[in-house]
Parts: C-alpha cells; structure tokens; sequence
C-alpha cells in the first residue's frame, strides 16, 4: 500500500513516532491562537517551511503541499476576506496552511505502520490488531474486484452504467467478506 | 456491544468500500471541501452493517487515513485532513453512519425503503453537515449562519448520493439478501 | 485479406515489465485454445484481442481492425464479475443496449441467445439466486447475443462441475461467431479445438494441433 | 472404537431447504475423494467435518469428538481468501496464534511447515507478491501448520496450472494429517484417492472405488 511517507534519514524522521505526535498537537494548539496575528500566523508559516527544511525537503516538496493546499486556503481567505478584511484573512490563511502543512510533514516523516503501531498500543487489544490488518488487506482488494467489475463490463461492449457497477461491486465484496470470514474461522481463528 | 468473527471481514470490507469510492474523481465546487462519492460509503455502511459496526467501519477508514494513508477523494490523507477547515465533515461522518444505522434499527417494520429514506436524510446529510459547519465556523471565527447558507451548495450532490445510496441498498438486499441481517 | 486475429511483434509491459513479448501470430481457425503455466500471459494475451490490454509496441488486428469490445465478446471464468442487470433478461439485453434495436427486436434475439444456453425458463429470475453453472450459461448468453466475429473465454468452465462444463464447452462450439479463443487449463477442454498456442512466460513457445502441444506441455510440467 | 470421520442420518437444511439429506457414512481411508454435481452439497458436506456447518439432524463425530476447527483443517479454492499477514512467515505463524506457543516453537513449526510446502526462501516476502502457485502454497501451509488429524481440502487445485496443481496434489498426500478429505471437480485428482464418496442433491449416492464411482458419474453427466 502506497502511503503518504518519503523515505529519508533527517532527524524528523529518526523522532519516534509517540513524542512526535505529542510535540505536534502542542505546536498545532500555538498556531490555533495565533490565527487573529497575521505576524504570529507568518512566523508559524515559516517556521514550518524551516521544519520540511530540516526534514531534508530538497525537491521543493514545501511548495508543492502548498500548491496541494491551495483551494483550502482559498476556502478560507476569501470568506475572511470577505467578513473580516485583508489583515484577518492574511492571518487565517497562513494559520492554517501551517497547520495543514505541519500535519502533511508528520505523514511525510512517519511510517503509517508506526503509527498504526502507537493506536494498538493504546488499545491493547488483539481484535483491533486484527481489523487494522484486514481494513488495509482490503483496500488493495476492493480496488482489484472494482477493476475487475469495470473490466467485465467494459467488455461488454456498450456504456457502462456506473450505478450497476457500484451495486455488482458491493455485491461481491460482502460475498468475499463472508467467505474471508468463514477461512479465519476454518484456521481456528477466535476473538 | 460484542463483534462476532464474520464482522471483522465486513467491517473491514466497508473500509475498503469507502477507499474505493474515492476513486470516483471528486468535483471541486467550493474550493478546499470536495463533493466526494465517498459518503455514499459511509450512508451504505451505516445501512448495510448497522450503527454499531458501521461507526466501526467509518471510525477505521478515518483511522488509517489519519495514519498516513491516502484514502480520500483525490488521494489525500494523513493528519492535514483532520486539522483543516473541513475536518468537521470527517467527524460527521462518523455521527452520520451511527445515526443511519440507529434509525434503521428503530424502524424494523417500515418498509427498507422509506427507513433508510429518512436515515440517509438525518444522518447522511444532517448529522454531517452540523459539525461540518460548527467546525469551519469555529475555527474561522465566522457566522455560523453563513457558513450554512454557503454549505446549502451540496444538498444537490448529497440529495442525488442518497438517490443512488438507495437504489444500491434495495439492489443489495435483493441480490444478496444475507447481506443485510 | 487479413482474416481472424492477428499479432506483429507483439509486447506487453507493465511497469517496465514485459508480461507478453514479442509475439508474432497469425490465424483463422475456427477455435484456438491457449495453453500455459500460471503467469505466463495467456489472459493478457487474451484482453489484447479486445483492446482491453493495448500493446507497448507492435500491432494486433482482429478481422483487419484495431481490437474493440465491439467484434469481441469476453467471458470470465467468475460470473458474478460479469453480472450487471437483476433479471436474467435484463442482463442479457444489456449488451444490445448500444444498438439502437427496437424493442421486438431485442426480445427476440435475447430470447434466441437464452434458449441456445438453455435458460428460457428463467428469464425472469433474479441473475444472483442462479446456481454457479447457471450463472455462467447466462454470462455466455450475455457475451454471445451481439454475435461478435470472435469470442474469447478465459476459463470458463472454471469450479463447474463435469455436466456443466461439458455443457458450456458444447455451446462454445455453437456460438454465431467466426472464431473462439479458449484460454484454459483444462486440457480435455483445449483438446476440442482446432489450433492450439503455448505460453510460457510470455513467449509464444508454440503453434499447433492441440494434442502435440497438450502432450509436450504435460512433459514440460512433470 | 470410532476412527476417522462418521455421520449418522445427517441432514442440514438452510431456511428449510435440506442440502445434505438424511447421509449416514464412516470411514477411517487415509484419503477420501468427494465428487458430484454443482449445488449437490459437497462443499455442505466439508463443512460439517470442521464444524462450520452444524447438523440440522443427525450426528457428526471426528476421530470420536463433536467437529471442530482444531481437529481438522480447511484448504479453500481460493488462496486471496486465506491470507491474512502480510508475509509469508507471519500468516502461517498467525494460524498458531491461540496455541500460546512460545517464540522458539513457532519459529521452528513454521519453518517446518514452510519447508514441507517449499516455500522455506520466501519467509520474508510479501503475501501479496506471489504467485496464484505459491499463495495455494501458502494456504496448505498455514493450514497443514497446526498437524490437524483431518485436513479438508475444498477444490484446492482450482485456476492452477499443471505443474502447481501436481505439485499441490502430491503435498496433500505427504501432510502429516490422519486423513485427507478432498472435494473437486477435478476427476484426475479423484482418482488418487483411497475411497471416493457420490453426492448428488444432497443425498450420498454412493461410495466406492474412485474409479468406480468416476466412471459412473461420467456416464451420469453425459
Ligand atoms: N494489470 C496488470 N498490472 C501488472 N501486472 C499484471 C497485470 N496483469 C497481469 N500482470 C502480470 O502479468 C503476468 C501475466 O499475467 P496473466 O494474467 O496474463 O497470466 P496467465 O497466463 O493468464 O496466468 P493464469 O494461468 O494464472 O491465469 C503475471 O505475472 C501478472 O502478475
Ligand atoms: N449458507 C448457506 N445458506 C443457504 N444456502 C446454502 C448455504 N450454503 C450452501 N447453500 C446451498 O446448498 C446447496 C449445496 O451447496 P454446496 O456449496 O454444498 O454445493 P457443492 O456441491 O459444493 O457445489 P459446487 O460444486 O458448486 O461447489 C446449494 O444449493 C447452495 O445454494
Ligand atoms: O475528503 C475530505 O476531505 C472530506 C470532505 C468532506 C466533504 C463534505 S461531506 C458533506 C458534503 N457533501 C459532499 O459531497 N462534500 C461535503
Ligand atoms: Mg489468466
Ligand atoms: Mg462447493
């Protein structure tokens, strides 16, 4: 499964997952009160371009994410605009941009499994272990079976009618989901 | 509430759904907040694995893709989806899915058709849009008044998603009636 | 000139990965079975007949054309992949949908492709509640009513029991079209056929009657 | 006194419908095949061996227990459904999971298990990188792991090749399990085996001599 992760050895990336998330949320909760102070939201702005930097962003990944993020932010600067004036909508906007850039760099610097791995810890259960690696198995899967069912009817020759694909698509996946269920039981498997 | 073993494949399944339906090329038309197939997901798991199990489902795509996965429409994930303006929307689906399949559960004897009608109304497009709302106005500082004239714009998609949301269902109940219990 | 399909220098790549290579082949047998080890590209060879794989270089024509789902009709071994209408009749009259045909019309060849598969009685039932063979039966109906040049089965008679799938491997016999590619491992199957071809990873590693390739293939799998 | 698998006047009816009627059977052969028709109820049959299917009426014991999953084994057709780790090593491991085995056995039982199937240098790799051959593999694998009494093998060579089908059929014989138990369509694997059983709408038709029983029941599909 392809994830938002980009391999790399910067120190954001050697941080372990737990304390960085724990830093984030304390970094993210400073960038919410600075939304009013178009100077605080510029620092935040930079100070999270500093941070890609010294995540070894050379490719320019900074600016893509906030290429990326553009028509959020337009989402927000035109309404604040449009209420509060210029200043607040400066303000606003460099806010959360930060805030949704500082999230992506978690994303880029951290192993899905990592994190995944921090959630089962808190749970500490076996069955949520168990549905976390058979919602990732499907993914893949669903999407095969959708190729497929798009295949099948395109070989058909005639316009695909989407609707029917999406009822034959979930037609076959519960089938698939209770035959799955029916294997885990034949190997013995209990909850 | 205790999960059986032929849930875990089905919840799990829904998971997979959802990604899917991402796929179907999300439509811009206020900038930043997609009108997504995606929901159309979210109001079958409700309906098909019932409030329980659905909030499940909704709860784990939300999860994964919190972790770092691109599961939304347009491939994008990770924790940004969370912190935006939009992160209410993902909050309401998960109230949404609970709702639906809590609706259906309380209407056993109205014909499928007319309960899921009304789950689809409260919890695919109620129960989503208040917190959508509520958050962007929060964290925006805006009129919530405002906000929810300007969100008006996706009764048109969600009306014709909880179209199509019925006709799969009734399709489902037909072709695989076991699908449902 | 050009007659039944045809394949110059034919590769097949994904992902840099060359799954079909270079495959030169020509003919017009009436029924060609594609034999091969898991893997090799039979399917693949299989979905270039109908343009649903397009070749990373050379050419392939079917009756003098570019490939299209339009003069081939596919049928997959799973047959709830290929279900697309709830009623029997429906499904089948689906794939006329394109062809601007009135309604007598579309009635009457639907209802001449079910009884050639032995389905009249169930036009309609729902296509879900058929039983595995049945639900292939209709699933040939569906890929036959447009009496395509060429039909092409990638394991058809996949799970069916000896009844059915002596059933379908009669039908396939029948069907109005000018020729049939049967990709299979079943080799009682690929015997029935005229001309026979053999995958191995990727290349084209044989042509011929089918019982010389059926006995080098089990040779070459032992 | 009861060695191996035994039904009396077993009957399984879903919402009513019987599809195992009324089937009384013992037998303690080290290899028993199960032929017959699409929808006869053979796959019903399997399942009432591991338990997966309770008896509407009727008695089912295995090596003298009630049916249970820990006895017996199943192999299913398809391999996509049995996976659930992502690499090789972790889903046989996973089948040993309620054992409450410590590190070093699971290590050295998965590795055996690994080893018999031959797919000892693919501990590490990714399930969903093998081959269709190789996750059948697998699958016999994670379910031969726990040296079940009974393994129950469902149309295990289905969409294989020759060579992996072979491959496949030879390992059920050297599972170290009591008694094989192998539902298929295919009639070259039927003949392997010791015994072979007839279903046909739910009701045992017959049981004998694989070649007996194959022989009859080709002249009752044609
Ligand atoms: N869409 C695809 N993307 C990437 N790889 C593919 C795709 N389709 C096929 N392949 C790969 O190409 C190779 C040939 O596949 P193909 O399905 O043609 O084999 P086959 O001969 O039909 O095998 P089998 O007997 O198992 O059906 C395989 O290694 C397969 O994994
Ligand atoms: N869980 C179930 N609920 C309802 N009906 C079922 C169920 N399982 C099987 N059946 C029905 O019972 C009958 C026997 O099914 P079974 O799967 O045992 O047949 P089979 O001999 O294995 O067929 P095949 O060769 O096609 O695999 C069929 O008509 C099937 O539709
Ligand atoms: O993909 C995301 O980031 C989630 C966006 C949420 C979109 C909301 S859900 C309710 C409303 N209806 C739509 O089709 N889109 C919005
Ligand atoms: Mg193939
Ligand atoms: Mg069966």
């Amino acid at each position: 499964m392809i994830s938002l992760y980009q391999s790399g050895n910067s120190f954001l990336h050697r941080l372990s997952a737990g304390p960085k998330l724990a830093a984030l949320f304390v970094v993210l909760a400073a960038i919410g009160l600075s939304t009013s102070h178009p100077v605080l939201a510029a620092t935040s702005f930079l100070f999270t371009w500093l941070l890609y930097l010294l995540a070894g962003d050379s490719s320019n990944r900074f600016l893509l994410q906030v290429w990326r993020f553009s028509y959020i932010a337009l989402f927000v600067f035109l309404p604040q605009l449009y209420f509060g004036g210029i200043e607040r909508a400066f303000g606003f906007t460099l806010a959360t941009l930060s805030a949704l850039l500082l999230a992506a760099l978690l994303s880029m610097t951290t192993r899905t499994i990592d994190l995944v791995a921090i959630m089962q810890k808190i749970s500490r259960s076996k069955s949520f272990a168990l549905i976390v690696t058979l919602s990732i198995n499907s993914i893949a899967l669903v999407s095969n079976l959708a190729k497929n069912i798009v295949e099948a009817s395109a070989a058909r020759g005639v316009k695909p009618n989407r609707i029917r694909q999406i009822v034959t698509l979930f037609v076959v996946s519960l089938k698939f989901a209770d035959d799955y269920a029916e294997s885990l039981a034949a190997r013995g498997i209990r909850i | 509430m205790k999960l059986e073993l032929r849930d875990y494949p089905r919840i799990a399944i829904f998971v997979g759904l959802i990604a899917a339906l991402g796929v179907i090329p999300a439509i811009q038309v206020i900038p930043g907040v997609p009108v997504t197939a995606q929901t159309l997901g979210v109001m079958l798991a409700g309906a098909v694995l019932g409030s329980y199990r659905g909030t499940l489902a909704v709860l784990m795509f939300e999860l994964l893709t919190l972790a770092g996965l691109p599961l939304l429409a347009g491939g994008r994930g990770g924790l940004s989806a969370f912190v935006g303006p939009t992160a209410g929307y993902l909050i309401g689906w998960s109230i949404g899915v609970w709702v639906i399949g809590f609706v259906i559960e309380k209407l056993p004897k109205v014909p499928l058709f007319l309960s899921s009608l009304l789950a689809f109304v409260l919890g695919g497009i109620v129960a989503i849009y208040v917190p959508g709302i509520l958050w962007y106005a929060y964290t925006q500082n805006a009129p919530v008044l405002a906000v929810a004239q300007g969100n008006l714009i996706f009764l048109v998609g969600d009306s014709l998603k909880i179209a199509i949301a019925l006709v799969v269902l009734i399709a489902l109940k037909a072709a695989y009636p076991k699908a449902l219990r | 000139m050009l007659k039944g399909i045809s394949l110059a220098n034919v590769t097949v790549a994904f992902d840099g990965n060359p799954v079909v290579r270079n495959v030169t082949f020509e003919s017009g047998a009436k029924s060609i079975a594609v034999i091969g080890s898991n893997g090799s590209g039979k399917s693949t060879f299989a979905r270039l007949l109908n343009g649903l794989v397009k070749p990373t270089s050379g050419e392939v024509s079917v009756y003098g054309n570019t490939p299209d789902t339009k003069q081939a009709s596919f049928l997959f071994s799973n047959p709830d992949l290929q279900i697309v209408m709830p009623t029997v009749f429906e499904d089948v009259a689906f794939t006329l949908s394109g062809l601007k045909l009135n309604a007598a019309e579309v009635r009457s060849r639907v209802g001449a492709a079910l009884k050639l598969v032995g389905l009249e009685d169930l036009e309609q039932a729902n296509c879900h509640e058929l039983s595995s063979g049945q639900k292939q039966l209709l699933a040939l109906a569906s890929a036959s009513v447009r009496k395509p040049k060429l039909l092409i089965a990638d394991e058809p008679t996949n799970l069916l029991d000896l009844a059915n799938a002596r059933r379908i491997s009669k039908l396939l016999g029948n069907i109005p079209s000018d020729q049939l590619v049967l990709v299979t491992h079943d080799l009682e199957l690929a015997q029935a056929c005229e001309e026979a071809i053999w995958f191995e990873e990727g290349i084209l590693k044989s042509v011929g009657k089918p019982t010389d390739l059926i006995e080098a293939y089990r040779k070459f799998s032992s």
